[in-house]
């Protein structure tokens, strides 16, 4: 009997990473998961903390977690930011009754309500603790032999309330491990690309992510594999941008965990999104990918 | 009734300077108790507890007659014995004085001054109602057996034990490790004198290990305590060493022989140990131990080495762990602390990188007979250039402890100093604040500051192998706002200490269980008063000294084992001690016989007279704690001091104003 | 009888060893709380007897609280399970007699956690407050009114 | 602090005792009175050195009541709310948190610095009000048009880029409930946040 959660997919992965949910709805079912997507879910007000206004950003996500508990699965989402928008909600309203009762009787206006409890997870802490590497591993066709991979976490998926030790975390190493290829170390794996800054101060941003491909080129790594849709943005489409403003010559494919899973479970290029790929991957894992020459 | 209805108490209420007064309004409490019933007399005063204050009570007992005195100041905890007293040398039992607790639970709890002067009204109310009710006790002496156990073996049990002994009284010292010396033993120098640990502490040890008042058992635990103050009997477990002490020589032939090695527990895990080991070489005693889980012959039956070759045939791997019984009179916890774990905090990488050490490591690298011979080499053999010490590392810190552990920032000075003594290397100190309040203490961080220490104000955020740029290619950089400079720093070193903290011993909440004591919320043992009473328990004839009751540093754990020693000895010097007198007491004409109170006393204290058919209470064995009056079906039982009807009274009092 | 909108009277029985000692810490520390307790000393929760609590409503308690060690703590081995034991059906003779079970509280404190003493009193005294003064004729039923004064 | 070459002697008058208070006083502002000054909130921090003051310094400065300098400090602005400062806080204090609050008290009193955001945030509500789904690019596309329209020629190569691969949908789908979630956002409007 397949685990069954309630699936958040948020704006991003909608939209400029739609690559990322091609490749989530590609692996679900191989790994043996059921993905239910929240019916008429809103926006989680990625942004909305610079709203004036404090109690509607806490809405938005409420709105959400309120239609999710009719359903009394775990939420289950793959972006960092939408992860932490969702968590933040749950431990505020937990923390701060004057807030949940303000919270609410905004809700009341759809005649809805959320005292909490609807628990949530990152899609990646669900592929490697609940289906489990053992699972993956079996699952493999295609083991990604020869990829140096640098495992990067980006921060909110650790950060504040996450699945592991956010200074020490292993679970994305173990996974890629698991689909046969080469972890790279990756001191920075937990250092943040910038996030949004990039739309509000994209000097700030550029030398993160500088700073993050310098790290990955320094570890020899063939592909950085992410988890969040923001990272990924920051990471592959500024990447000529980072080499204009300092003058380097980074060419490292960015790609999902997802992806590199669907890989190794042997399914093809355009079932994964490669195809949306702007930077080209090479080497090793050009060959899996099968890029048409 | 009419005989307490007859009664004439004396209220006394305390101003306690203006720690009750400047909350309660104290004449109008006085005005209302005169009111009250029985009171003959009220009078409020500065502090009741100074001696013009207990005269006051003497003086109106003989004067006006008085068979009840009621004085509403602090806690009872605090100042019961006080007045007790006072009432005795005046003629009055002093168990016709009753105490109203208007400071702790009311003048320093309550905001509003009106509020206040109504609750201390109806505390008083309560007292004086109950007094009435008081009947006098006589306090029962038991004799003190003259014996004591020291639980811990570490510079605090053994200061202890020694104080102890040489007073010529018996000491049972029990320690769980196979030797005595504790941390101190592992110490390299100590601060600020930097005289040699092992050199002061190994004479100590040696004459523990001889003095002829004194029984040490090592590689031991205490399982059980039974008793009260003056006869504990205590249950021992002996663990099996496999080597039987009477026999052992000490000659070392065994631990030379053994062909099997487990990483060295007293070397922090730096160096190996055999699988039959005596910790270090002034071990006391000096018996090795064998490790099962290390030895191959508990694993495969094959070897037998140490036995074959064992010069007095003192090893045995039959031996089995020993449960012994002593009695002793007082008990003393040295149990010490257990220093914080650094790989729980992950931003040092402690236990990822090769080059980043633990306090206790540090004392072995540096100590001249530790695994390096007090070389200060990094892994690859060569001497630092750079080494940062880390500050409190699981001190000051809510995720971990909230305490300073205040001792690290003086050893953290000793290490730096020993850095320099010994190496060229550029030292580093990252902390948030200097907390050197000892004697000597604050000039030897000046000396530090003149031998080119480098002093960062900033707790270190992290510490990390990733190289930004050539000077930090191949060693360790330590990240850290400079918060005097207002910058954020990345300084490359080659080795990093981290200045672990001191936290409660992982068991302690058990071991206080089982003494029957009390654990803070920081897990040390609490004391009977933070200032005038540090080595007392809330039991009576348990104390406790050293860092089981906090962060210490040794002089103030050798204080505070010798206050602990007196504190014992003062109870022997007298040979007995007076106990509670509110003991139960069974009403033979109103016991039914339904021996329920038999099962419930904890401490078997009621026994049922099958011929008579009714139970009753053994006054040496009651402690008073009254379950079984609770529970007597048919009201038989009293607890003395604590009866129904004072009970009762006491609680009408403190509704006085119901139906005002 | 009593003015209806007066101040919550709760009586209190405290252990000698942890509930105490807690309490005097919660003063020692300074932390304020709600004046509406009067404590009463026992060496053990253990003593208290269910007729005390009864007692203390008759007598015109609107709350009672019992507080002692935290189970396995206790100074008398096992004395505050005993109290334990009795809250039940205490409970239920309250009920049965129409008083709220919500005025009667028991408590953990130990003698460390004076804060926790302050967060049971101010607590219990909203309960209580919430639920009204405790008139014993109306709520107190018989059993109370034999007992009353 | 380009303005403060010369360093200034700070008059209590200036101060403004309150602000600690009111900082405090707000969800997630809790902890910053246990705020014991040690620096790893800045250590950590990856873009501190982008920052006019570290975070612990303007913890310091709301403690000071340095109301003013506090809330049009480009620091709350750079912020990057990567956490890494509110998981490795001693005191447990939530920095990031924090940073949010002074982000809304400044545009709350519009701060020169606070503006962009603040258009940023209304062409949000404005987006989520038509659609209840966010669209980045419609996001990104109306908040250059209205703060700095020259700019978006430098985003032709990445939206080129972009929409070959099909990553630049210029509409997001509507939400069914998109009713019920206006009444929400103008009644949450009308409560409020903190005061």
């Amino acid at each position: 009997m397949s685990p069954s959660y309630t699936y958040y997919p948020g704006c991003s992965v909608q939209a400029t990473s739609r690559d990322y949910s091609e490749s989530i709805r590609a692996v679900a079912g191989p790994l043996g998961l059921e993905l239910v997507e929240l019916d008429d879910w809103n926006c989680c007000g990625a942004t909305a903390y610079m709203n004036v206004n404090e109690v509607l950003s806490f809405c938005l996500t409420a709105r959400n977690l309120a239609l999710a508990a009719k359903h009394g699965r775990e939420v289950c989402t793959a972006c960092s930011s939408c992860y932490q928008n969702l968590c933040k909600t749950n431990r505020y309203l937990e923390s701060y009754p004057e807030l949940r009762e303000k919270v609410n009787r905004a809700l009341a206006e759809a005649q809805l309500s959320y005292e909490g409890g609807v628990e949530t997870k990152h899609l990646l802490e669900v592929v490697a603790r609940d289906v489990g590497l053992a699972r993956v591993q079996e699952l493999v066709r295609r083991p990604l032999e020869g990829v140096r991979v640098a495992a990067y976490y980006g921060c909110q998926t650790l950060r504040p309330t996450g699945g592991e030790d956010p200074e020490r975390p292993t679970m994305l190493e173990g996974l890629v491990g698991a689909l046969g290829a080469e972890v790279t170390s990756f001191p920075l794996k937990t250092w943040c690309c910038g996030g949004s800054l990039m739309g509000t101060n994209e000097k700030v941003a550029l030398r993160l992510c500088r700073n993050l491909l310098a790290c990955a080129a320094d570890v020899k790594a063939e592909v950085i594999c992410v988890v969040c849709p923001l990272c990924q943005f920051n990471l592959e489409v500024y990447q000529r941008r980072v080499n204009r403003a300092y003058g380097t010559h980074f060419a490292v494919p960015v790609l999902y965990f997802t992806q590199l899973i669907g890989l190794a479970l042997g399914l093809r290029r355009r079932e994964l999104g490669l195809q949306r790929a702007i930077v080209p991957p090479a080497g090793p894992l050009a060959r899996l990918v099968g890029v048409p020459a | 009734m009419s005989e307490s209805s007859a009664a004439r108490v004396g209220v006394y209420i305390c101003h306690c300077g203006t720690n009750i007064a400047g909350k309660v309004d104290v004449e109008q409490v006085a005005e209302r108790a005169r009111t009250m019933e029985g009171v003959a007399l009220v009078k409020d005063y500065k502090f009741m507890c100074s001696d013009p204050g207990q005269d006051l009570i003497g003086e109106d007992i003989a004067r006006e007659k008085l068979d009840r005195v009621v004085v509403a100041s602090c806690s009872p905890l605090m100042h019961e014995p006080t007045f007790r007293a006072a009432c005795e040398r005046a003629g009055l039992n002093g168990y016709l004085m009753q105490m109203a607790n208007i400071r702790e639970h009311c003048s320093w709890v309550t905001v509003d001054k009106e509020a206040a002067t109504d609750k201390a009204t109806a505390l008083v109310a309560g007292a004086v109602a109950r007094s009435r009710h008081l009947r006098p006790l006589q306090r029962r002496r038991v004799d003190v057996n003259p014996a004591t156990l020291v639980v811990g073996g570490g510079v605090t049990g053994i200061q202890t034990a020694l104080d102890i002994a040489d007073s010529g009284r018996r000491v049972y010292l029990v320690e769980r490790d196979p030797t005595i010396g504790g941390h101190m033993a592992r110490f390299d120098k100590t601060f600020p004198t930097l005289d040699c640990a092992a050199c002061i502490l190994t004479p100590k040890m040696v004459r523990v290990g001889q003095h002829e008042n004194i029984t040490l058992w090592t590689w031991s635990e205490v399982e059980r305590v039974s008793g009260y103050v003056g006869s504990f009997r205590v249950t021992v477990r002996r663990r099996a060493r496999y080597v039987d002490e009477a026999t052992c020589n000490g000659c070392g032939v065994c631990q030379e022989k053994c062909p099997y090695k487990a990483p060295s527990e007293f070397e922090s895990g730096l160096a190996k140990r055999k699988a039959i080991y005596v910790p270090f070489p002034q071990a006391v005693p000096k018996v090795p131990v064998i490790d099962p889980a290390a030895c191959v012959y508990f694993k495969t039956g094959k070897c037998k080495a140490c036995q074959k070759l064992c010069p007095t045939g003192a090893v045995d791997f039959e031996q089995q762990d020993r449960l012994v019984e002593i009695d002793v009179g007082n008990i003393v916890l040295c149990t010490g602390f257990s220093s914080f774990d650094a790989a729980r905090l992950g931003a040092y990488r402690y236990g990822e990188l090769a080059e980043v050490y633990t306090a206790l490591e540090f004392e072995r690298l540096c100590n001249a007979s530790g695994p390096t011979g007090g070389e200060i080499r990094l892994k690859s053999g060569e001497e630092p250039r750079a080494v940062g010490i880390v500050h409190c590392v699981g001190s000051r810190d809510r995720r971990f402890n909230e305490h300073c552990s205040r001792v690290c920032c003086m050893y953290a000075l000793k290490f730096a100093h020993l850095l320099k003594e010994k190496t060229r290397a550029e030292v580093y100190n990252f902390y948030i604040d200097m907390r050197c309040f000892g004697k000597g203490y604050e000039q030897f961080y000046g000396r530090l500051l003149d031998e080119d220490v480098r002093f960062v104000r900033g707790r270190a955020a992290s510490v990390t192998d990733h190289a930004m740029n050539e000077g930090e290619r191949g060693r360790l950089v330590i990240r850290v706002e400079d918060t005097l400079v207002g910058q954020t720093r990345r300084i490359p070193v080659d080795m990093v200490i981290l200045a672990t903290g001191l936290e409660a011993q992982r068991d302690a909440d058990e071991v206080a269980r089982r003494f029957n004591i009390n654990v803070g919320k920081d897990g040390f043992f609490i004391e009977k008063h933070p200032k005038l009473a540090p080595v007392a328990t809330a039991t009576d004839g348990v104390f406790i000294a050293g860092a089981c009751q906090g962060p210490k540093d040794i002089p103030d754990s050798v204080a505070q084992a010798s206050a602990a020693a007196a504190q014992v000895l003062t109870t022997l010097a007298r040979g007995s001690i007076e106990v509670e007198a509110a003991t139960s007491v069974v009403d033979a004409e109103r016991c039914s016989g339904c021996r329920l109170c038999n099962t419930l006393c904890p401490y078997s204290a009621i026994t049922f007279d099958a011929e008579r058919g009714v139970s009753a209470v053994n006054d040496a064995l009651c402690k008073g704690c009254g379950t079984c009056a609770a529970a007597c079906p048919s009201g038989a039982i009293e607890a003395r001091h604590f009866n129904d009807e004072q009970m009762f009274a006491e609680i009408e009092g403190v509704l006085h104003d119901v139906h005002a | 009888m009593s003015t209806p909108e007066r101040e919550p009277r709760i009586v209190g029985f405290l252990c000698n060893w942890c509930s105490y000692t807690g309490a005097d810490l919660a003063g020692t520390a300074r932390i304020k709380y709600p004046p509406n307790v009067r404590v009463i000393r026992v060496m053990c929760s253990g003593r208290v007897d269910p007729t005390f609590v009864v007692k203390a409503f008759a007598a015109g308690a609107d709350g009672v609280l019992v507080a002692g060690c935290h189970p396995g703590d206790c100074h008398y081995i096992d004395g505050n399970h005993k109290t334990f034991r009795r809250v039940p059906l205490l409970s239920r003779f309250l009920e049965g007699h129409g008083i709220d079970p919500r005025r009667f509280r028991l408590a953990w404190v130990s003698a460390s956690e004076g804060d926790r003493f302050a967060a049971v009193v101010k607590e219990l005294t909203e309960t209580v407050r919430a639920l009204g003064p405790c008139r014993v004729g109306a709520e107190g039923g018989e059993a109370a009114a034999e007992v009353t004064p | 602090m380009s303005d403060a070459v010369s360093r200034t002697v700070l008059v209590e008058q200036g101060m403004d005792p309150e602000f600690m208070e009111q900082v405090h006083g707000i969800p997630g502002g809790g902890a910053i009175k246990r705020c014991i000054q040690c620096g790893t909130c800045a250590g950590t921090c990856p873009v501190g050195w982008a920052m006019e003051q570290s975070p612990r310094q303007i913890i310091a400065m709301i403690r000071a009541g340095m109301r003013d300098e506090v809330l049009s400090s480009s620091t709350i602005w750079t912020c990057a709310s990567c956490y890494a400062c509110t998981v490795r806080c001693p005191q447990e204090i939530k920095i990031t948190d924090v940073m949010y609050i002074l982000k809304r008290l400044a545009m709350r009193h519009d701060r020169k610095q606070s503006r962009p955001a603040a258009a940023l945030s209304r062409i949000f509500v404005d987006i989520v009000n038509q659609r209840g789904r966010n669209n980045e690019v419609a996001l990104m596309l109306r908040f250059m048009l209205a703060t700095r329209p020259l700019g978006l020629l430098r985003y032709s190569g990445i939206g080129w880029r972009l929409t070959t691969r099909g990553r630049l949908p210029l509409t997001g789908e509507r939400i069914r409930g998109l009713e019920g979630l206006r009444r929400i956002i103008a009644r949450a409007q009308e409560i409020g946040g903190e005061s």
